[in-house]
């Protein structure tokens, strides 16, 4: 967060440089089953972020201390390719993103049905190809896409979405630019059916009534790109099984075992 | 640290007793352990502090030196923050670089320091674009009996606090106290059998389903926040939490001055 | 990568049809499957490409930046050449540094690049032993089904034949498309039964005696070779595989222009 | 070892830059049991170094292709904390450190009844907060409290210090200046109970006489560190069990095995 | 390779910078036998190249993964010590040597009836002592010498050899000036019995014609080398049994196993 | 390395042989083996040595190049040793970065070259505070059969000795040799059943209980020691082991002039 910053972010309509109004999300592009040698993948873009999530699992999971007997593992890897930021990033992982692995891989496990699965692991990689602010949240909802399109099952698929302050305005989805130069970043992520906080971070500087508003924004934003999940894994069922109008094998499967 | 294993045993009588309404050392819900906080405890380092919770234990120090600043922020000092968990604080730690658990911490104390603008980073500009203060924040954890967030801020912030800029050491004039303009304290809750409680030890933190960090400055605003663990918080729990974090955080920022 | 286990049973079956004179997925001994290009796709790089052969992908960007040249070529820019075999594109990718496999594709696909000086590098030389303009060329396999060799090529080749220098932004007067001067194209055959075929699936490789890269220039010339797998190939296989590349190479080289 | 310097360390009346006497040791505290966690600890400051002992053991031994069948393995591990020092040391070990981990590592090793512990692995931590020249010695003076402290029985309590040469004069318990600037370092470790040589470096210049009589001063301070040691574990074990007048329970139990 | 450089490096009698005519290997000695510690050992010198291999094995598999239930794995580690070439070379593998190692463990492995030792590792370890261009080559000729002089049976032994372009001409086996400056290089390794390819890279620019040329002079110059491999191997058994006229004991195994 | 593992019938079969009085291979206690030096034997370095001791032997190897000094010597020359201990020597040593063995090795032979201060590092000054010379010495065994500390300590003394300083080159003057003052060897004793062996196999290192290394300058004076191994020594043996160290180092010092 850059602070209290005089750059002129909102103009006096609400508008922001991109054309957003403050509860506006940027164009989202959801697809399940982009990838032919993982078990299940998917691609995100949001806005200018372009998001590759893949599914290897339940396998054997190694290394073998780390086997749970009465479960499966959930590990996530986040990673930054080189040339997806402006500054060439230098392959391997760097603090932040083992952070961000790990907050990942925590919310993951709780809606994975773990226990069908033990001494297992079922690994994420998520990997972003391009990068432009709320890289973590697009990566979290497009790893939910690709353990559905894994046949995976799981409480419900995750939404993530950030909300922020900026020129003392909450907004919706902050962009690069926002995110940079704005005072405050809150990423999210819920569980739709239960409106559970599954991931939730801030920094920068909010009053208790910002952070109330905030939250509010992007719950009811994670239920919109809830809908686009679900369409994304609709379409992908509509091909695998030549029809149109079902559910995903996935996610009906999902659906039963949380019933 | 909180993926060990805890004695079936264990867990279930620490499950019973907080139906009851109790919790193993006899703390209410919001009730924080004690907190003993000594400071300027390495002479070697420009400020230092040794801050015990309860049982667990941790030693902050901050060394300075004179270097160049990032180049998008040609007149700040630069701060850079380190937490260690050594095997000497508990059997579950390994020697090695820092893990996902040690840097998880470095970073949200790190986060509660810079995004409360508690160090004043202009006054430690010395020319700018060339020449700044550097401040290196290194964490040790001693003795690890639960809630490291807490101990591990409250370690750094009172070794800032307590920091002398070494300016004359390094031909820069006189040296002057470190330019601090508030106290962020990070308070931490778990959520164990959908109760709130503060300030978890070890088995609680092993039990505990989700956990929130919350800190907050002087005015009580949120600076930093992380939820933790494979679990979930409803927005009542979330806001239980903050409200907890708000009301100690204030108790706890006098204890430091 | 080759050393991978496959199943005894799919082993026979591949042995089978190609002593029968096919392959499993239909194709003659010297066809390449179907190739796809797409360049620009990722705005933060200064040229990137992605490419489909057959099932196999990879993403390939550029990133340049002005730093200080070699001390023994002052007067030309400098390629560095990098390959990740993310675990994403295979269950028998690891994460962690480049290995063995990883380098090896990285230090072939540079050789091809480099020898056959594709990139004009004393264009890129901004001022003689102080400046010059750094290639950072990454490689990134997303799904893997054999014949990386020839995909991160392409890749590269697509990338660097897309991209901009981007001197505006390095102060540097108006950007200006990367200087090409031709264009090398790698084509990989491996032996198999004493049959060469180009352009092997995973499956082929895994049952695969050995490996012949050939990267060739806009005249037909050799650029680079490599030979791998630990099988041994007649002078009389050499000439067949060279002969493949250079012929499926001229074919290649059209697709991207 | 600064070499033949110039610097002045000792006066006209054989009195250091410190006020001590050529063969006056820094004032001496031991602690024992000082951490929770940990099996057995010790606090040892030796004037101005502080350092701090932990000893996890006997307990099963990782890597496993390290375990002995026959005995325990004793692994001591000696560190620097970063703002021990004057400049910043980088976490992590050094050659330094890693050198004399392994020499503590076997000299413990001597005097810990390893058979009676077979497969498993006494873990030694030395973390020195605050160094002024004899962090090795203050470091293995604390891991053998803390041993001791652990209940693990060994044939004695080792003392160790460093004798030196400054200003062509051999002198006990070298500081700072006068290892930044003397002429030689001689650190020993002595077994009270023979008057065995368990630990030995040196470093510098000596004539044979100077070595003969820094070896003599060495081990008759030891003998004075090694009763602020059992001072120490005598007072430890006055507070568990409530009484004061006891040698503590671990060392009883390495005598007894001793005899 | 430095391209179209203008340094003359053949004079206008078809003499190159060190005396040699374009087909002329330089002075080769090779010695089998030379280290007590290895299973079998080899020394070799190629012009300024001075080049150890030790081998040994078969043994046991580290790490155990990595063993194969039908045969045994060549692991083979091309390393050149730090004053072997002008700049220090940092100790520890760079990624040229990675993919030396790989390729010539690739070799190896075809040769050695690793049929013959399942589960086992056969580990070759080449030390480039001095540098000076073919290193690879000199470095596949002595691991080849080891192997057999550990007893270990083979299909051949092996020999290589680089050739290139200079100056427009094919040469063979470059030295440290002509492989700077030269137009292409071209290492090959040959099986002498059957003249099939067994290592192959190449670099450079070279017409079919050259590189036909250069083949077939790589090849030629392989069956002189195989002489003196063969010549080594014979004295050192000579040296072994107290006899002077027989194969090597190695050797000899090899040949019936192929048989 | 002297904790790997022996047969009990070996350690036995020393053991009764030492009781007797006697050595496996007829040494006397205080016998050194035979040693064998090479100087000039890699010529990209400005100094080498292979030393065998019996069946030890190692390589070592000067490079120098111009550098900065540390900022509290700015007008001395530096000094970098480094120890490798290759899988190609033994069965027991493993590839990868230096483990303590070769770490301690290299700090003993280190500590002997710069304690005796054998080379004059202020005559390896160019220009005070910016400019010296950087001496790598690197260290790598190649057959291991026991006393590493003596074999590695006579190969860097034998290549300093040797080495020529290369100021034609960096364009500071005319060639010169190292400027050298003394010649520090180290000489090993380990202690088994209470007698004091001086050189020892690696037979006899399996089943030393205590090993000490000594070196003495040109007088006689000591200069750096090193006590290794889990056992202790009486203040006698230490006395023995010295007297032995100074009268065969005299010895040594004479073979490498």
């Amino acid at each position: 967060m850059g602070g209290n910053s005089d750059m002129k972010l909102i103009d006096e309509n609400g508008i922001r440089i991109d054309g957003r109004k403050v509860d506006e999300l940027r164009p989202i592009r959801i697809e399940a089953g982009v990838l032919k040698s993982a078990d299940g993948s998917a691609y995100v873009e949001i806005g200018k972020n372009k998001v590759l999530a893949a599914v290897y699992g339940p396998r054997e999971c190694h290394p073998r201390h780390m086997q749970n007997p009465a479960k499966a593992i959930v590990q996530c890897k986040y990673n930054m390719i080189s040339f997806s930021v402006s500054d060439r990033k230098r392959p391997g992982p760097d603090r932040r993103s083992v952070e961000i692995s790990k907050l990942i891989s925590e919310a993951m496990e709780y809606v994975v049905f773990t226990e069908n699965f033990p001494r297992t692991s079922i690994d994420v990689y998520i990997e972003v190809l391009q990068a432009n602010a709320g890289t973590r949240c697009a990566g979290l909802t497009a790893a939910s896409v690709a353990l559905a399109d894994a046949g995976i099952p799981m409480k419900d698929v995750v939404p993530a979405v950030a909300v922020g302050k900026v020129n003392d305005q909450v907004v919706l989805d902050l962009n690069k630019e926002e995110d940079n130069f704005g005072q405050a970043d809150l990423p999210i992520a819920i569980i739709p059916r239960t409106g559970e906080v599954l991931l939730m971070q801030m920094d920068g500087h909010m009053t208790q009534a910002e952070f109330d508003r905030g939250l509010e924004m992007g719950v009811r934003a994670c239920s919109e790109i809830y809908r686009l999940q679900k369409d994304a894994l609709r379409r992908r069922y509509a091909v695998v099984s030549g029809e149109g109008e079902e559910e995903t094998k996935g996610l009906v499967h999902a659906m039963t075992e949380e019933a | 640290m909180a993926r060990s294993v805890v004695s079936e045993i264990k867990r279930d009588h620490i499950h019973r007793l907080i139906a009851d309404g109790r919790r193993v050392d006899g703390r209410a819900w919001d009730q924080y352990r004690e907190i003993m906080v000594q400071t300027n405890v390495v002479e070697t380092a420009e400020g230092s502090a040794r801050v015990k919770i309860g049982n667990t234990e941790v030693i902050v120090g901050l060394k300075m030196t004179v270097g160049e600043p990032f180049p998008d922020t040609p007149n700040r000092g630069v701060l850079s923050t380190n937490a260690e968990l050594i095997p000497m604080a508990s059997p579950s730690f390994e020697s090695g670089p820092p893990d996902e658990n040690s840097i998880e911490l470095a970073r949200v104390v790190d986060r509660g320091i810079r995004e409360s603008q508690m160090i004043d980073l202009e006054r430690l500009c010395v020319e700018p674009g060339k020449k700044v203060w550097i401040n290196f924040l290194d964490i040790y954890v001693l003795d690890f009996d639960g809630n490291l967030f807490d101990a591990c801020n409250l370690g750094a912030v009172a070794a800032i606090k307590s920091a002398t800029v070494p300016a004359k050491a390094n031909g820069l004039g006189e040296d002057f106290p470190m330019p601090v303009t508030c106290t962020p304290v990070a308070v931490t809750s778990v959520q164990i059998e959908n109760s709130i409680l503060v300030d978890p030890t070890l088995d609680e933190e092993k039990v505990a389903a989700a956990r929130l960090t919350v800190t907050t400055d002087d005015n009580g605003d949120l600076r930093a926040m992380q939820k933790g663990l494979s679990g979930a918080l409803t927005l009542e729990q979330v806001r239980t939490a903050i409200d907890t974090s708000r009301r100690l955080g204030a108790e706890i920022r006098k204890l430091i001055g």
